[in-house]
């Protein structure tokens, strides 16, 4: 069942890849890509899940385990999750880098038009 | 104008027949590699069964996430804050202001020596200091004060006092929130998130009471040292664990009984060294794109958008 | 279908419907306004993941970072370029008649 | 008996959710579209954190979750949509055809603030 | 018990999908910001079953930031609204 994620992730993916590819705003482009980072958080995310897991959290366990139990017990991955953990920073820091660069862009060739701006190339 | 118009849109749209054939090509590809992954029914890799084990017994935290961030990956998370910090210094970068290149660099130095040289005594400098730095200050706030652009609607300090009433409840609530998120690494949470909570509750401060409140706290010569700072404690930590453990981000603190402040020995100082360097960087990314003006003249010599 | 997978599909579809609108909408607000709702909805499905830890970053990420980048950008690209027709705070085609301004 | 009253809860909450979201959807104008954004959904949200604080008894540490979240949410909905009618008048954003009145150009003085 | 608090979060969720409808249609800003509270108020709610039916509290405190933040991005839009930059 958990393939149904993984073909959300996908068609999240393919989402961004079709704004990329097929907007001229150069706005429109950069949140292409962010929706490509998010469908990387869900992969993730769903690959670190086990059928019927819980967080790898040892605080304050469900009723009727406790600590021990729980560390043997059936948990969602947790290095995946750092992964996703650590892309998440990364890509809001890549974001702002790509907003900036956008918005020189704007300010330079007065337009967000990636043809127009293409075209003034040179 | 329409003409162009036209002609753009058929260039459109021959670009979404191309995106939607490289889609369809990527969609089938991925369709391939997503139904082979290994689904939830398999059993949890060795890496994730040691980090579940091994948090509670050899680190003293009940956050294995947290352990797997900080303490078995922990030079895999160096590694990452210095790309964020590669990330800080690229923005500030691209959205430094101009440069006075107006004279010769350096010329106000050379003029002192030259005129020191001619006139070892100045009599005359009192007044001349004064003068100067007066015209400094001037200076400063020229180039300081509220935006004076053109079509730009007029700035208010701040929204009304619902809206500041609202901010005073929350934004200590907040910062005392994500100071717990940091400092019991037993429950969920950690560095990263909550240096995302210190930038929301400046921005919380900012949209409220506007730029002023928090000038002082975010101009960009004094967070650029505390990220720094915050870099030199991840480095001192990892340092310390080579000295004394023999290995970078060894455990060299004493573990204590988990739950508490101090459960997880190192991970709770790189935590907040993490927090340190997450908080200050989105501050500086945001408030930096935010400060940004225009200052590349050269391309419309009498555009409203001149500067000076 | 348990209910922890109906859950997570009906999250999934309100997730890819935002990020649809991501892709369609003209107005550029609009569709930083669909990001943000796309983030939510990620954590909703992190939670459900049992990753709290990513819900946690993502909460602040999809709800205040993205935006306010976002938001900066266009607004500083507003004041620049001539053809603003889907950065203003009206859809390009006003679909409305009561909401032109 | 703790489960029909949670239950109870839960659908008196999810009535007023549904009908604010209801209201958000059909509403004529952005104003009259808050009323519903705000007041409608804040009533919906109380019940069901009461409901969450009495399905798992008032001492357990949901509770004080349930009433801080039902704290935020009744301080902030409602400043976020004065904020947010605010600057909708201010943007200049016209009302439903068929409004009666607009007492909002009394206030305008303030603007000078 | 906890089936009762597994549906409401998934009815809270549905309500979602009206909200985002509104999302999507809604001609000015003001009226997506609208829905954009809303949405993350449901958000909150669902959570707060979610976080009952799966037995772990921690669930909980996600929904609490869920709830603050919506607010800071309401301001936000606000304040943008009503200048035209942030």
């Amino acid at each position: 069942m958990i393939v149904g994620n993984y073909l959300a992730a996908a068609a999240l993916f393919l989402l961004g890849l079709f704004t990329v590819l097929s907007r001229r705003n150069l706005v429109k482009i950069v949140m292409g890509l962010s929706l490509m980072e998010s469908s990387t958080y869900l992969l993730l995310i769903s690959m670190a899940y086990r059928s019927g897991s819980t967080a790898p959290v040892l605080l304050s366990p469900p009723s009727g385990s406790t600590e021990q139990s729980l560390a043997r017990g059936n948990v969602a991955d947790p290095v995946l999750q750092n992964f996703c953990l650590t892309a998440i920073v990364i890509g809001v820091a890549v974001t702002a880098v790509f907003l900036s660069v956008v918005v020189r862009v704007a300010q330079h060739q007065r337009s967000t038009d990636s043809d127009q701006v293409r075209g003034m190339r040179g | 104008m329409t003409g162009r118009q036209e002609s753009h849109d058929e260039h459109g749209r021959h670009r979404t027949w191309a995106a939607v054939a490289l889609v369809a090509g990527m969609a089938v590809l991925l369709l391939l590699a997503v139904t082979d992954l290994p689904r939830e029914a398999a059993p949890l890799p060795t890496v994730a069964r040691e980090a579940m084990t091994s948090a509670l017994p050899a680190w003293g935290s009940t956050e294995p996430v947290s352990v797997v961030v900080y303490g078995s990956r922990g030079f895999d998370t160096f590694g990452e804050t210095f790309l964020l910090l590669a990330a800080v210094a690229s923005v500030l970068l691209l959205t430094r202001r101009r440069e006075r290149r107006a004279g010769f660099q350096g010329e106000e130095v050379a003029a002192t020596r030259e005129r020191s040289e001619q006139d070892p005594h100045p009599t005359s400098g009192r007044n001349e200091r004064e003068a100067r730095a007066a015209e400094r200050e001037e200076e400063r706030e020229d180039s300081d004060g509220p935006d004076a652009s053109w079509s730009v609607p007029p700035r208010l300090p701040g929204l009304t006092v619902v809206v500041q009433g609202a901010a005073r409840v929350l934004a200590p609530a907040l910062a005392v929130a994500g100071l717990y998120l940091f400092a019991f690494g037993s429950s969920p949470g950690g560095g990263f998130p909550a240096g995302g909570v210190a930038l929301g509750v400046l921005l919380l401060l900012y949209a409220a009471f506007g730029r002023h409140l928090v000038r002082q706290v975010t101009s960009a010569a004094g967070v650029e040292v505390v990220e720094l700072a915050g870099a030199a404690v991840i480095v001192l930590i990892a340092v310390v664990g080579l000295v004394a453990e023999g290995s970078l981000t060894a455990n060299w603190l004493p573990l204590t009984r988990p739950g508490g402040f101090r459960s997880g020995g190192i991970l709770q100082p790189f935590s907040g060294a993490e927090l340190v360097e997450v908080g200050t960087g989105l501050v500086l990314v945001t408030f930096a794109l935010l400060d940004l003006r225009h200052d590349w003249a050269d391309d419309t010599p009498e555009g409203p958008g001149r500067e000076q | 279908m348990s209910l922890f997978w109906l859950l997570d599909y009906v999250c999934l579809a309100l997730l890819l419907a935002c990020a649809f609108l991501v892709v369609v909408l003209r107005n550029l607000s609009g569709a930083v306004m669909a990001l943000s709702a796309t983030g939510g909805l990620l954590t909703f499905v992190f939670v459900l993941l049992g990753a709290p830890d990513d819900a946690h970053a993502e909460a602040v990420v999809g709800a205040v970072a993205l935006p306010t980048l976002y938001l900066v950008a266009l607004g500083k690209i507003r004041t620049d370029v001539e053809d603003a027709g889907d950065i203003g705070e009206v859809d390009a085609h006003p679909a409305d008649p009561g909401s032109g301004s | 008996m703790r489960t029909v009253v949670a239950a109870l809860l839960v659908l008196v909450g999810l009535w007023f959710s549904l009908s604010g979201a209801v209201g958000v959807l059909r509403m004529p104008d952005v104003y009259s579209r808050v009323q519903s954004g705000t007041k409608a959904i804040t009533m919906g949200a109380l019940p069901v954190l009461l409901a969450s604080a009495v399905a798992t008894g008032v001492t357990s540490y949901n509770t004080s979750r349930a009433v801080l979240i039902g704290l935020l949410i009744a301080i902030t909905n409602p400043a976020a949509s004065h904020a947010l009618v605010r600057a909708a008048y201010r943007a200049g954003i016209p009302q439903w055809s068929g409004a009666v009145r607009d007492d909002g150009h009394r206030h305008e003085p303030d603007r000078s603030r | 018990m906890t089936g009762l608090m597994g549906t409401a979060a998934l009815l809270e969720l549905l309500v979602v999908g009206v909200l985002v409808v509104r999302l999507a249609a809604g001609p000015t800003v003001s009226d997506r910001i609208v829905a954009l509270n809303a949405i993350s108020t449901q958000i909150t709610l669902s959570l707060v079953c979610l976080a009952i039916w799966a037995d772990r509290s921690l669930y909980l405190d996600v929904g609490l930031w869920l709830g603050s933040f919506s607010y800071l991005g309401t301001l936000l839009w606000a304040r943008f609204l009503e200048r035209g930059l942030l």
